[in-house]
């Protein structure tokens, strides 16, 4: 994975704000929205996937910066 | 009273099949009332529009659901767009003030009460889930003639866990202070 | 993860509730599939009835929906009739465990090439919560208000004492490890099996006081320990623990149900052309 | 733990259609319940699997519904009064076991909450759809005994009652709900003890000799006195063709009888099988017939359209079968037309349509996709035939 | 090994009907059966077992009848002509799936030979008591297709009728044989490649663009193409009621869309599937109505009837279901009294009074033992009522 | 032995064949029977339909001759009603391992207190010779005209996967040996499993060849061993040898099922009594 | 021929079936003869006695069983009391000589012929079982005007296991060869 | 067992001549008959059982030989 890779809210509408994503972060990127979670942080995101490949709804994407 | 029908709509979660089986509990305590409840079942119970019905009669309740409501009650739009206009025509609409209800029928807006129910059990309660017990105040309120406003208070009680009581009581009484003055033949007719 | 390409994107998000693992298990397949060079064209995935067989309706493969715990025995047919399909099956601990247990244990017997993935959530989920032959001991379900008293299968043990060739057990905390074993599942030329360990907040969740999914996964993961590592253990160490992994994996092909039907089959064309 | 203790409650209470078959259960001796969850139908396993244990009684969940079906077979052989229920698919799965049942004369009690089908169709939307699949979903002819509540007092009574005509005729017995009539909520009265008519089955005198007992024996009423297992008969029974021994010999003749027996022990005891209520005056010119929830409409719009002078009567089943055949020919003779209001594309209809024989009309409303049939359709029917 | 290869045979050959039946299925191109052995049904099982490998095709046998449904309806949706066989009791096993079927239109042949229930009954002696099980065996109202041969060379022909029909409508069709016809060897003359139509399922254009592709497209026959599994649609089926994409949406609206399309598509060409033969005299004052095994004793004695200058005609009906209604309203408004004889205790005579209206009498001969009805039976009845 | 007590004289010849290892495994029940001191009218024996199933008609017992697959499930039912009889299902191995597979495993996994026997004959007798799920790879069956190509469960294997806690293998030509297992079956708290294997000379002997009765029973005591003796044989001598004996016998009368309900009723009756 | 009748009985394994069978594969080898052939299943089958019926017709086939046998046979005494009166006034019975036939009505008398089939095959050929090729030789002599005993012959050959052929053609040439005389009717009426 | 116990054919009738009595008698004992089995030579006989439990019909029974 090159570096600069960082989470998206890709299908930001499916989140269903189960928290998941926050609990498997290793660096605390993400919180809690209202609706949806949030990216508290995005600097600190070290694009490990962790939340990716767990969120159950398809709504993170780890991707290189520039997409962001 | 005769034959009345109250039916209750918000989105799953919002309690409001909670709501209905305490009102029917309610009515159970009255002697010589008979009570029908149902609800929807089905995909919409889960997530989207969610419904509850009430029926109360002193005869036998032939029909069990709602045939046109005499009280609707709306928590969100995607209900009120769904049920809003659907009721007799002497029937009230309690609606959540955070709905749009422009659109509403004229000749329906004047059984139009629009309240600000879930921001009530927002701020006041701190848990918006409370709203349920919000327009059961309201409800009560409404019907008090028939069913005494104890009988649906010892009803929640029995029917709401009991470390809740207490927040559910409040809500209850915000909900039975909210002003209803202008259209007061809503109660005639129960 | 190109999802476009392997989710039905309209019709999301699912029906799934909040932190429900079903939907980190569809995740972790899909990638797997991805990952397996197979045929998305020649790929059909059928299941069940349950939260667990909603699954089918969101991935872009041909899916079958079927009745409730045949979804093995419909995905023989098809196996059977095209063996050139790659034939998956997605099915919840009541559908592939309770009403069709069946049917997973004659297909294990047979060694089928079927990939079958069931959706563990220890309950019926889609029906409110009662317990499942999955159920641990003592838990709570809507059927087993004074505390569960049915043993629960080891469900590897179950697929293994029917002749299963590959049998694994993943977990939803783990994605990763999932979507490895997935890939090899996908893979292994004959029947396999893959336990998915998945949260179900609600309907098991709420009646067993076991918190939100976070917590769930928490618990899952302290429940479980790698197939490796478990071999390590004691024997009381080992109780109450789940190895997770590949936990058998023979490699037979020979034995392959449609490959013999096959044999036969150009046996006779032989026998014929005499 | 909280629990619910099932003793004598206030008598008026809120009560889920589900919940009162529960309750009749119950009050009319049950002890014993197998099955599978499935919806609409689940609240009522979930209610006697709280509620069994403590009367000692015994709830199973099974693997699947066959295996529900069997279980409470077995429970009723061993002397205990037995039920299960499920919906439509499930309802499909216990059909082999249930001509079993009639075949090896059982008494046990089937509800089913219908859903919407075919096939999984809608599993949480009211139908009627079930009324044929009750009546010969199995093979061969046996007759069943089929009772179809419209409210949720009447799931509560007509449970009593089939439990009682089930121990009564040695005889399974399906009770046909829908999932309106099990989830709706009503304020039924629940009966005490005294009130409640009890029937259990007959037994072997307690004096018989075991080696002269015949289980499958010809008496007067032609209901074999059955004994419980255990209580030393030893006796033999099989879903094959069997003679009063109870064992199988291959023979047509022992077939012919056993259907005949079969068949004539509930058709010589219609009037205690057959209940309906009825309120035609003599100058109505249409009735409506129905049965379930459908009732509910038609009585609502019989009440009103007399209101507004119409002549019109209501007929309501509460015995599906077997049929009223005489009840509704007679009624036949009287109107000019029947309506029969069904949640599906017609089913009991064509048993109506065959007791009429021509003499009235016979005209259906069909609700076949999850929605009630509400009074305003049958009220405009009304209006067009009168 | 001595193996029996599957090739133009000499036309003219003794066949056991169970063996006709895997004949005729092999000549309508079917390549695959799945399903579970029951007396007196084995023998087309293990016909399948013998020929289906030699022509490439596959047979499998399953754990229980529920998965040989299951897996024939598999089949067909990964594009081959799919057939199972089976008795009453197993026959009851498989209605869950076989409405399943019905509710995904997938095309499938069920073969039920017929052995006298309830229950295990007689499993060695003929009936016809499944003839309503086939109608309403599972959950809902959904039509069914049902043939009935009443000899080995319409055991044949009416196989291949039974895969067309299925093909063409999208659609299970029941073929109901009993004991006697299943195990009764005749001399047949099997019939070339070219003698017979065959009709494959319409399959969706091979330009059809796959993301546009609905599953359950509303064509104007009501029927939709079938896509292969494995030919690039990626489409969705499940058992819940489901709009033209094959997505369920919860709507009643849909739901209600789609039992009018599968009750029109089989009414809407009622002539494509109704089949039946009559040799009724403009003077016949009396007709014996029979389908099945009951039709040689029918025929047989209208034969010798007429010898004797008996007003009497024969109708026997090859499709019980859907039931000739608007030929037998017809043939009841010319005479006067239809006799119906059945290896049951009257199931098919049910709709036969119903389209009869009271326009003729109708009265039916019954043997519900495992007892062929013999042509003295028919006969005293005839001159009874002639 | 005391046939008039625990056989239906009038019964009998019974309809088996000449021959017929069903015969052999009732000759050896009633003497365990006999000596297990249990009581006689307080035992229901259930079986399923096949040529095992006649086995009830012939016992003196509540006996019920149930539909095809199913008698566990029937007599799961018996047992929980009245926990003071003593079950007995008699099954064979279509009828127990086919079609009624799932309610085999399902009791092992409850551990309900009945005994289990299966008659195995390894095909479907009564209904012509089809091959069942014991028909060995490679055997020929009426459905199976070019060898069988399923390869057949272990059934004390899937028995032990499924959560058994007495699974034993007897077989015809040691009556002595079947009769102590019985006899052990019958006295163990909770589910037993006893695959007791039979030869059936007519529908599977006749198409495989087998020779009469006598040399069946010759074959079928090559093929096993004693299970002592299996233990010490090398994995390639183990190769096509089934051990025979009491495979597994865990003693936890507590987890019995009918007891895990009573204790059930028992807490809820103290309850009430506060 | 128009339509002929025969039903061949005898204990379960004595081969009727088998008999019937080839019976009937003769008659497919004659032009527009149509052939019907049917046995008795249950528990008969297996023990007991046991049944194989034929029906020949030139027309049509309408009723397939046979309703009055033209030609009956009886290998046991358990067959022949079963079935030995039912059939045709004119018709043949041919009963194996073990059986007591002392009590068969009179007016039947006259159709009997009794013959020792089973000592013939158990002595002669050394196996009781080839009885039911010696009934097929008796067959065949009453029949040959319709079915050429060519037919019978062949269809024995293409039914029975290879290496019995010899023995069975034995058996069926010293059924063939027994005497039946004195009622010739019997020839006439097929 | 007491000495002198001997071999009965206890349920003669119900004997189907299959044979594997004779295949388990360790003493040539008992003969194939023409409808049932037959005793040979009972001297022969040891009482061992073998027969009478292995016997599918319960044709065969040991008894004291008094009782024979
Ligand atoms: C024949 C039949 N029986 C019962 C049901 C009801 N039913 C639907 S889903 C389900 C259980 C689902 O549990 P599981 O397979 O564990 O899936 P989950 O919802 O937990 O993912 C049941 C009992 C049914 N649809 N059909
Ligand atoms: C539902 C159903 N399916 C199929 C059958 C037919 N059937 C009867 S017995 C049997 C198999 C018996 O085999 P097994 O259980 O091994 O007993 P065996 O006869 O070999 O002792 C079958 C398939 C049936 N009676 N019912
Ligand atoms: S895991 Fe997914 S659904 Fe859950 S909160 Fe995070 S982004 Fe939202
Ligand atoms: S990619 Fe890793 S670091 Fe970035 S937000 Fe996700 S879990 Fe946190
Ligand atoms: S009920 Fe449980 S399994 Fe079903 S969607 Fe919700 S969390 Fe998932
Ligand atoms: S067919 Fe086989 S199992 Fe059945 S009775 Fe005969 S020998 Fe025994
Ligand atoms: S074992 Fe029994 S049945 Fe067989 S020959 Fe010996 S005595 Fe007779
Ligand atoms: S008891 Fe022993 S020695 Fe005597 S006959 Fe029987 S087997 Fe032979
Ligand atoms: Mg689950
Ligand atoms: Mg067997």
């Amino acid at each position: 994975m090159a570096r600069g890779d960082r989470v998206k809210l890709e299908n930001a509408d499916w989140c269903k704000n189960c928290g998941i994503c926050i609990s498997v972060c290793p660096t605390n990127v993400l919180i809690k929205g209202r609706d949806r979670v949030k990216i508290d942080d995005l600097e600190k995101c070290i694009g490990c996937q962790n939340c990716e490949l767990i969120c159950p709804d398809f709504v993170l994407k780890v991707v290189t910066q520039d997409e962001n | 009273m005769s034959r009345y029908e109250i039916r209750l709509s918000g989105a799953g979660g919002q309690g409001m099949i909670l709501a209905g089986i305490i009102l029917a509990e309610s009515g159970v305590m009255v002697d010589d009332l008979n009570v029908s409840q149902s609800q929807s079942y089905g995909p919409e119970s889960r997530g989207g529009a969610s419904r509850a019905e009430v029926v109360f009669d002193e005869d036998q309740i032939d029909f069990p659901k709602v045939i046109k409501p005499d009280l609707l009650v709306c928590l969100t739009q995607e209900a009120f767009n769904q049920y809003g206009e659907d009721l007799k025509n002497y029937g009230v609409i309690i609606a959540d003030s955070r709905i749009d209800t422009t659109k509403l029928k004229d000749k329906l807006k004047n059984n139009l009460y629009q309240l600000n129910i879930l921001d009530l059990a927002a701020n006041k309660i701190g848990k918006e889930i409370s709203a349920n017990m919000v327009v059961l105040g309201i409800i009560a309120k409404i019907i008090q003639k028939k069913i005494p406003v104890e009988f649906i208070k010892k009803a929640i009680i029995e029917k709401v866990p009991p470390q809740t009581v207490d927040d559910n009581m409040e809500a209850f009484e915000l909900g039975f202070q909210l002003k209803l003055d202008k259209r007061s033949y809503a109660y005639g007719r129960i | 993860m190109d999802f476009e390409k392997y989710l039905r994107i309209d019709k999301l998000p699912h029906i799934w509730c909040p932190g429900c693992g079903h939907g980190t298990i569809l995740n972790s397949f899909i990638r797997a599939f991805a990952e397996s060079g197979l045929d998305q064209d020649k790929t059909v995935v059928i299941s069940g009835i349950g939260c667990s067989g909603r699954a089918t309706g969101y991935l872009n493969f041909d899916t079958l929906h079927t009745t409730h715990g045949r979804a093995i025995a419909f995905a023989a047919g098809v196996k059977m009739a095209n063996p050139g399909l790659n034939v998956v099956v997605m099915t919840g601990d009541g559908d592939g465990s309770a009403i069709g247990g069946n049917h997973l244990i004659h297909a294990a017997r047979r060694n089928i090439d079927l990939t079958v993935i069931l959706f563990n959530n220890q309950i019926y989920g889609m029906t409110g919560g009662q317990f499942s032959p999955m159920t641990p001991t003592g838990d709570q379900a809507t059927t087993a208000p004074y505390g569960n008293i049915d043993q629960n299968f080891d469900l590897a043990k179950l697929v293994e004492g029917a002749g299963g060739g590959f049998i694994a057990r993943g977990a939803t905390h783990d994605p990763r490890q999932l979507k490895k074993i997935y890939l090899a599942a996908l893979k292994h030329k004959g029947f396999s099996f893959v336990e998915s360990f998945s949260q179900c907040p609600v309907s098991y969740g709420r009646q067993n006081k076991a918190g939100d999914a976070v917590e769930m996964l928490k618990k899952q993961q302290e429940d479980t320990v790698s197939f490796k590592k478990w071999q390590e253990l004691s024997f009381e160490e080992k109780q109450g623990k789940y190895p997770l992994g590949i936990l058998k994996e023979v490699e037979n092909p020979e034995s392959e149900y449609t490959e013999s039907y096959q044999k036969i089959i150009k046996k006779l064309k032989k026998e014929e052309a005499f | 733990m909280k629990t619910k203790i099932f003793k004598p409650k206030k008598s008026a209470v809120l009560t889920q259609g589900n919940q009162a078959v529960v309750e009749g259960a119950l009050a009319a001796g049950v002890e014993f319940f197998a099955g599978y969850p499935i919806t609409p139908a689940s609240e009522i396993a979930e209610g006697f699997a709280r509620e069994l244990p403590q009367i000692g009684g015994k709830f199973l969940q099974m693997e699947d519904e066959i295996a529900g079906m069997a279980a409470v077979i077995g429970a009723s052989l061993a002397g205990k009064k037995a039920i299960t229920a499920t919906s439509g698919p499930g309802f499909a799965l216990k059909q082999e076991n249930l001509g079993f049942a009639t075949m090896i004369e059982v008494p046990v009690v089937v509800v089913n909450v219908q859903r919407v089908g075919p096939s999984t169709g809608l599993p949480t939307a009211p139908s009627q759809g079930d009324v044929m699949q009750t009546r010969w979903g199995r093979n061969g002819d046996q007759e069943i005994i089929a009772l179809a509540p419209s409210s949720v007092a009447e799931s509560y009574e007509l449970t009593i009652k089939a439990v009682n005509l089930s121990e009564k005729f040695r005889q399974p017995v399906v009770l046909l709900l829908d999932e309106v009539i099990g989830h709706l909520r009503e304020k039924i009265h629940l009966k005490s003890k005294e009130e409640i008519e009890i029937y259990n089955r007959k037994k072997p005198e307690s004096n018989q000799n075991s080696d002269q007992f015949l289980p499958y024996q010809l008496t007067d009423d032609l209901i074999p006195p059955m004994a419980d297992y255990g209580s030393g008969f030893k006796y033999h029974t099989s879903g094959l063709f069997h003679d009063q021994s109870g064992f199988p010999d291959g023979k047509k003749e022992t077939a012919k009888f056993m259907q005949d027996r079969l068949h004539n022990k509930l058709h010589n005891n219609l009037d205690q099988i057959i209940f309906y209520e009825k309120n035609i005056r003599s100058d109505d010119n249409a009735a409506v017939l129905s049965y379930g929830s459908a009732a509910r409409a038609a009585i609502s719009t019989v009440n009103t359209a007399r209101k507004d002078n119409l002549k019109a009567g209501w007929f309501k089943l509460q015995t599906i079968w077997p049929f009223a055949e005489e009840a509704v020919a007679e009624l036949a003779a009287q109107v000019d037309t029947i309506i029969v209001p069904e949640l599906n594309q017609g089913q009991l209809i064509r048993e109506v349509k065959k007791a009429a024989a021509g003499r009235a009309k016979v005209i259906g409303i069909n609700s076949y996709a999850g929605d009630l049939i509400r009074p305003e359709e049958i009220r405009a029917l009304l209006e067009e035939v009168l």
